[in-house]
Parts: structure tokens; C-alpha cells; sequence
């Protein structure tokens, strides 16, 4: 019995590498791409301290719903989990997030 | 907030604006100039055998379990039998020194021609047209400790620690622009440096650039200690269960 | 869905949008700091075009980066043939009977009859 | 799908594209293509333009339009004088010319520059199977894969040759090698479940009912499978060599693989077809 469970395991673990691959690379690029551009709008709103973490939460957290909603319902089809697509690379792009934020911030409301 | 200090705006037409532009730009050169002087690695064979004998061997102990028990132990003894093994074999010890391999000194120099004379030349020519300048504010509050990494060129004791300095800036923008270039070059673009040091050493048909004779010892410790368990045992019972 | 231009113009106006926004955030900085006035927040239709700009940008931008690929993998296999999948390009030959179809072969032997004839 | 007849530009690259990643021959259609959509259009292909270029040739060349052939490969070298790839594709058209020696020749010049180019060392034994020299290309590609280990093509051209010869143990081998490379395919499964049956024995014929199931657990719609696997475990159930208890399993089996047979056909409405005549029909005894 131990061994026919171990099979079914063998099986959900059979996923296609490219697709993996490509997947990761569709969501790396909408992230850096939301990074870039939230902090941009943080800046351009004037956000500082806290409140531009917070922007930053709320707009990852808002990619995340974005990209769910574009995979429809069976998401399963394309993503092993959920919760990895909203918590990968949370700070990879932080550094974007702020060098933008901060470019945006010192052209509208430094000068 | 900025009211204790107000700076004029003409530093932001000439000296903020230009920074971002130029450090942009000249990644986007670098990218274009290292396709330019990309040279074809040509590997000997050798090294190319023995990269696809242990992609092989890993292979087989990945998925051994998809095949019948006899064909994977007669393909492990092809790889570790004692005399002749793929894995065993004797190879004359490679004298891959960096030092005396011309094309390794050519491909050295070829790299740092792309990746460090620039960043010395415009990093150089920003400090002595563009330093000296506060350029912008970071919108959070910071310590003192970050003062001599933003604050690069203006020594003042009371400034606040979240003022840049146009130096400062310049650097941030170099470490900072590293994902927009993917973005805008897509992925293994040659504007990034770092990457460009990752895919010289992985790569599948690369040659190794270690010594293959330690690959090989681990790979065979790991084979002899493979075991075998066919994956179709009980693959009928299986199907027929399963509602199709 | 692939990328269309309709998303990639989706994508530019939001970018325009969001440009018309922070130069209207500098404006407004540069008109209170003429009037001396105190900046407390910056006035709701500017935060709202720019947040709404951000997301319209980000909706384009997600068709644009690309689709998703199905992870299974026998996915991609499923509808695959033997025929197709046998078929190695580097190892193909050219010298079988459907050349004799081709406008431009003549067949040896026939050039050879006609030259006997 | 598209209508080849009504095709634009764009879709013309997207169709090609696809064409090329799966590998399909389709050669009379990329040429069909190629004269009606794309021959007029070449600036506008973009980046593609090249790996068009390629695909038309080697089309090109698999017609015997020996006209199209020298277009691509003028751009071609035009673009890249000194690509491998190029004079590949020139030993190519020297090849399907029937120009044995010259090809050769031209393809040792390459080998010659660059000791690890397969594509020509592929070549080489593609030639000595265009002569029917399957013996010598068994050999050649054998001496290639001793080199090139990870190489699947050449695995699966080497089974295939060894099938011609009906050396079907080794073909066997070949499709293992496979199987490890790329666990998932059903294709591969089925494949190697067709070898070992071919090879008939009660060994074999066991491993072969496992691999079409396992070909079948892969992908349920894998018809050719499911014949295999009633012809397969009806063999098994009627063999001498097999315990009482293993019959009625395998009779099981079999009996199951015909109901799913049977189930198919009907979805698809060919209600004249007798499935149990056909299957006696493929009987082998």
C-alpha cells in the first residue's frame, strides 16, 4: 500500500522544467516590473517612511491578486503554490522598489 | 521635511537627471559591446565528454527508477566497473593553469574591458564633473551609519543622514538598475556583471572548469550508492483503478 | 491571450498617464513653494490618476511579459504523435522518392533515355 | 489551427515557430508558405528572419527545390560569412544533389575548425544513411555517442537504425537511455513497450504490459497503448510459462483495455467497427 502511495507521489511531482521555467520568468518580469513602477508612483505621491513599505505591500499584494486573476480559476494548472508566487523574491525587488521611489521622490517634491 | 534645506532646481536638470541617463545609457552600451566581443568558448572534446559522462551518470540516478532493475545495473557497471569504467577511468592530470593558457588571459582581458574600464571611466569622470552636489533625499528617515555611504563627497556633520550625494547617487543607480536592464534587455543581458560572472561557470555543454577527476570520484560515490527502485511495479493495479 | 498591441498601447498611455501625473505633483510643489504655503498631501485627483495609471500600466504589462505555460508535464506531450516526435532534423536525408516531385529535379535516368532517343 | 491558403505575415512566423520547436517535417507546407506569404515579406520577419531563413532551406532541400535552397543560403551567408551553420546548410544542398564526396568534404572542413560541432558530425552519419550504409552509421553514431552522451537525438536516430536492423535488444537500450533522459514522455514508453513486445518472450512481454501502462498512466489518450497492452496481457494469459493466479490478473487486464478500447471508438461514433475482429486481426500467434 506504502508503495502505490509513493507512486501517486511520484506523479503530482511530474512537472515540465521549461514551463516551470517560463512561468518564474513571466512573474520575475511583472514583478520587477511593478517594483519599478510603485515606486515610481510611491515617489510621485510623496510617500515617505512607513508609509512607502506599506505602498510597496499593498502594491505586491495587488500584482498578486493581478497574476491569480490572469490565471483564472485552475491556477494549479500553471503555479505549484499560491502562497510562493506572493512571497518569492518579496525582497529581491525591494532594492528597485526604493532606488525608484527615491528618484521619483527627489524629482517632484525635492526641487 | 524639506523645508530646512531647499536646493535649487537647476541641480536636477544637470546633475540629478544626467546621472540616471549616463549610468542608464552606458549599461546599455556595455550590453551591445560585450555581444560585440563575445568570443565562442570552443571546448575540447575531452572536457565535453566528461561533462555529458557525469550529466549521464546524474541522470541515471535521477531517474534509474523508470527503467528495468537489468538495464540499470549493466549501466552502472559501464560507469564504475573497477578496470575501463567511465567513471574509474585513469586521465592524465589536467594542467588547466590560468596563467599559461593564452585564450583565458585573452577572454580575462576582454571582460574587464567591458566591465570594469567603464565603470572606472564614468564613475572617474562623474566625480570630477558631478561630485560635490546634494542631489536628492531618500523619502525614509536613516541613521547616522549611512551618512559616509550616501553621504560620499559632501563631509558635514549636520546634515541629515538621508540627504545623497550626487557620488552617492551614482552608485546607487549602478547597483540599482541591475533588474531594469533585465527588464529592458531581458534575462543574461551582458550590461549586468554579476550575471555575466554565473553564466560563464554553469552552462550545460560548458566545459567543467574544475578538475574533472573529483567530479568523477564523487559521481561514482554517489552511483555505487544509488539503489534501484523500479517506479512500474505495480503500475497495472494502478491504471485500472484510476477512473479514466 | 497573447500580447497584442492593444496592449502595448495599453501600456504607453498609462505610461503617459503617469508622466501627467508626477509633472503635475511637481507643479503643485512648485505653486506652494511660490505661495509659501505648507505641503500637507498632495491634492486626490493626482493620487488617484496615479495609483490608477500604476495599475493600468501593470495589466498591460502582464500581457506583455507573456503567457503561462501549462506546468504538467505531459502537457505539452499529449497531443504529440510518435510521427512528429521521431523526427530528429539533424538527421535527415533527402534522398527519398518525393524528390522526383519537385519542379526543378531531373531524374538522371530520365535525361539519359532522352539523350538515346 | 490556421488555414494555410489565408495566412499573414505574423501568423505565418507564429505557424513556423511552432513548426520548428515540435520538430515537424511539413516540408511541402513551409515551402507552400514560404512562395505564398513570406518570400516578399523578408523585411518585415524581424528578428525570426534568419531562423526562417534555415527552416525554408532545409524544407527547401528535403523538395528538392534546389532554387529556394540558394536564395536562403545566399542571405544566409550574405549575413554571416563564416557561420559553421551556413556551410552546414551548404553541405546540405551538396547532399541532397547526391554529391557524397563533396559534402564530406566540406563537412571534414568544419570538423576540422572546430572539433566539437556535432550538427556536422550528424551530418556525416546522416550521409551514410542517405547511402544505405545503416551498418557504418551504426558505427559512426555509436563512436559520436561516446562523446556526446547527453545527445537524445542521436539515441533516438541510433534506435531507430538498430530497428532497421532489427537489433531489437539494442534498440531497447537506446530507448532506456531516452526514458532516463526524459521520464515523462509517453511516447518513449509506449515505444519501448512496443520493442520488448516485438521481442516476444514472457520476460519481455511482461515489461512491455508494464510500460504501456505506464505509457497509459502518462497520457490516458494514448490509443496505440491500450492495444498494445490487451495484445500484451492477452499473450501473458494465455502463456504456458504463467502461475494460474497471474492469468486471471492478466485476463483482467486485458479484459479491462478492451472495454476502454471499446469506449473510445464509440465516443468518436464508428458504430460499424467490430473491435473484437480487429483485435484478432492484430493477434499474433
Amino acid at each position: 500500500m506504502t508503495k502505490i502511495k509513493n507512486d501517486k507521489n511520484i506523479a503530482a511531482t511530474a512537472y515540465n522544467e521549461a514551463a516551470i521555467r517560463n512561468n518564474l520568468a513571466v512573474v520575475e518580469y511583472c514583478r520587477t516590473s511593478m517594483a519599478a513602477l510603485s515606486g515610481c508612483t510611491a515617489g510621485l505621491l510623496g510617500l515617505t517612511g512607513l508609509n512607502g513599505a506599506g505602498f510597496y505591500i499593498f502594491a505586491i499584494t495587488g500584482l498578486w491578486i493581478m497574476l491569480l486573476l490572469k490565471a483564472g480559476p485552475n491556477w494549479k494548472k500553471y503555479f505549484i503554490s499560491r502562497r510562493s508566487l506572493l512571497t518569492n523574491g518579496f525582497f529581491g525587488q525591494l532594492f528597485t522598489y526604493i532606488l525608484c521611489w527615491t528618484f521619483l521622490y527627489g524629482m517632484v517634491h525635492v526641487y | 521635511m524639506t523645508s530646512d534645506l531647499v536646493v535649487d532646481s537647476q541641480i536636477r536638470g544637470w546633475v540629478f537627471l544626467p546621472i540616471v541617463v549616463i549610468t542608464f545609457l552606458v549599461g546599455i552600451l556595455r550590453h551591445y559591446i560585450s555581444i560585440l566581443f563575445i568570443s565562442q568558448k570552443k571546448a575540447e572534446p575531452q572536457q565535453l565528454q566528461d561533462s555529458q559522462i557525469i550529466m549521464r551518470s546524474r541522470i541515471l540516478r535521477e531517474n534509474g527508477k523508470y527503467i528495468p532493475k537489468s538495464s540499470f545495473s549493466s549501466r552502472r557497471q559501464f560507469f564504475n566497473v573497477e578496470e575501463g569504467g567511465y567513471l574509474t577511468q585513469k586521465r592524465a592530470p589536467v594542467n588547466q593553469n590560468m596563467m599559461t593558457d593564452p585564450t583565458m588571459i585573452t577572454d580575462m582581458l576582454k571582460g574587464n574591458i567591458t566591465n570594469v574600464l567603464p565603470m572606472i571611466i564614468i564613475g572617474g569622470w562623474i566625480n570630477w564633473m558631478l561630485s560635490g552636489f546634494i542631489t536628492t533625499k531618500v523619502p525614509f528617515p536613516l541613521t547616522l551609519r549611512f551618512k559616509p555611504m550616501l553621504q560620499r563627497g559632501i563631509e558635514q556633520m549636520h546634515l541629515d543622514a538621508s540627504w545623497v550625494s550626487s557620488a552617492s547617487w551614482y552608485f546607487l543607480n549602478v547597483f540599482g538598475l541591475r533588474s531594469i536592464y533585465t527588464l529592458v534587455l531581458g534575462e543574461n543581458n551582458g550590461a549586468d556583471q554579476s550575471r555575466h560572472m554565473q553564466e560563464q561557470m554553469s552552462g550545460a555543454a560548458v566545459a567543467m572548469p574544475t578538475d574533472s577527476k573529483v567530479a568523477f570520484k564523487s559521481e561514482w560515490e554517489a552511483l555505487e550508492l544509488a539503489e534501484h527502485q523500479w517506479a512500474l511495479h505495480d503500475i497495472e493495479q494502478l491504471v485500472i483503478q484510476k477512473p479514466m | 491571450m497573447p500580447a497584442t498591441t492593444i496592449h502595448r498601447l495599453i501600456v504607453t498611455i498609462g505610461f503617459l498617464s503617469l508622466f501627467h501625473a508626477a509633472y503635475s505633483a511637481a507643479q503643485h510643489r512648485s505653486y506652494l513653494r511660490l505661495n509659501e504655503l505648507e505641503f500637507t498631501h498632495l491634492p486626490s485627483d493626482i493620487i488617484a490618476q496615479g495609483i490608477i495609471s500604476l495599475f493600468v500600466i501593470m495589466y498591460g504589462v502582464m500581457y506583455v511579459a507573456g503567457d503561462f505555460r501549462d506546468i504538467k508535464a505531459s502537457a505539452d506531450l499529449e497531443n504529440k504523435s510518435w510521427e512528429s516526435f521521431r523526427n530528429v532534423p539533424s538527421f535527415y536525408t533527402f534522398n527519398h522518392r518525393g524528390k522526383a516531385f519537385s519542379p526543378t529535379y531531373v531524374s538522371i535516368t530520365k535525361s539519359a533515355l532522352d539523350e538515346a532517343e | 489551427m490556421y488555414d494555410i491558403n489565408i495566412l499573414n505575415v505574423a501568423e505565418a512566423c507564429e505557424l513556423f515557430q511552432k513548426w520548428r520547436e515540435n520538430n515537424e517535417r511539413n516540408s511541402e507546407d513551409v515551402i507552400y508558405i514560404w512562395k505564398a506569404v513570406l518570400e516578399y515579406n523578408l523585411t518585415k520577419l524581424g528578428n525570426d528572419k534568419y531562423s526562417i531563413l534555415e527552416q525554408v532551406c532545409i524544407a527547401a532541400l528535403d523538395c528538392y527545390r534546389i532554387d529556394v535552397v540558394d536564395f536562403c543560403i545566399k542571405q544566409l551567408s550574405y549575413q554571416f560569412p563564416n557561420s559553421t551553420r551556413v556551410k552546414k546548410l551548404y553541405a546540405m544542398r551538396l547532399e541532397a544533389q547526391e554529391q557524397y564526396d563533396d559534402a564530406l568534404r566540406v563537412l571534414d572542413l568544419i570538423i576540422k575548425s572546430d572539433d566539437t560541432n556535432s550538427e556536422s558530425r550528424k551530418r556525416k552519419i546522416a550521409i551514410l544513411k542517405a547511402q544505405r550504409k545503416n551498418t557504418e552509421a551504426i558505427k559512426e553514431l555509436t563512436e559520436y555517442l561516446k562523446v556526446f552522451m547527453a545527445d537524445t537525438e542521436a539515441w533516438q536516430e541510433l534506435s531507430e537504425l538498430y530497428i532497421s536492423e532489427q537489433d531489437f535488444n539494442k534498440a531497447a537500450f537506446c530507448l532506456e537511455e531516452l526514458i532516463l533522459h526524459n521520464p515523462h514522455n509517453h511516447l518513449l514508453h509506449q515505444r519501448y513497450a512496443d520493442i520488448r513486445y516485438t521481442q516476444g518472450g514472457f520476460d519481455n512481454l511482461e515489461l512491455a504490459r508494464a510500460y504501456y501502462c505506464q505509457a497509459l498512466r502518462l497520457n490516458s489518450n494514448n490509443i496505440r497503448a491500450l492495444y498494445g497492452l490487451f495484445l500484451s496481457a492477452s499473450n501473458i494469459s494465455v502463456s504456458s510459462k504463467c502461475a494460474a493466479q497471474k492469468k486471471k490478473e492478466n485476463s483482467k487486464i486485458a479484459e479491462w483495455a478492451m472495454t476502454e478500447i471499446n469506449k473510445k471508438y464509440t465516443s468518436v461514433k464508428n458504430k460499424n467497427l467490430n473491435i473484437e475482429e480487429c483485435l484478432a486481426a492484430l493477434q499474433i500467434s
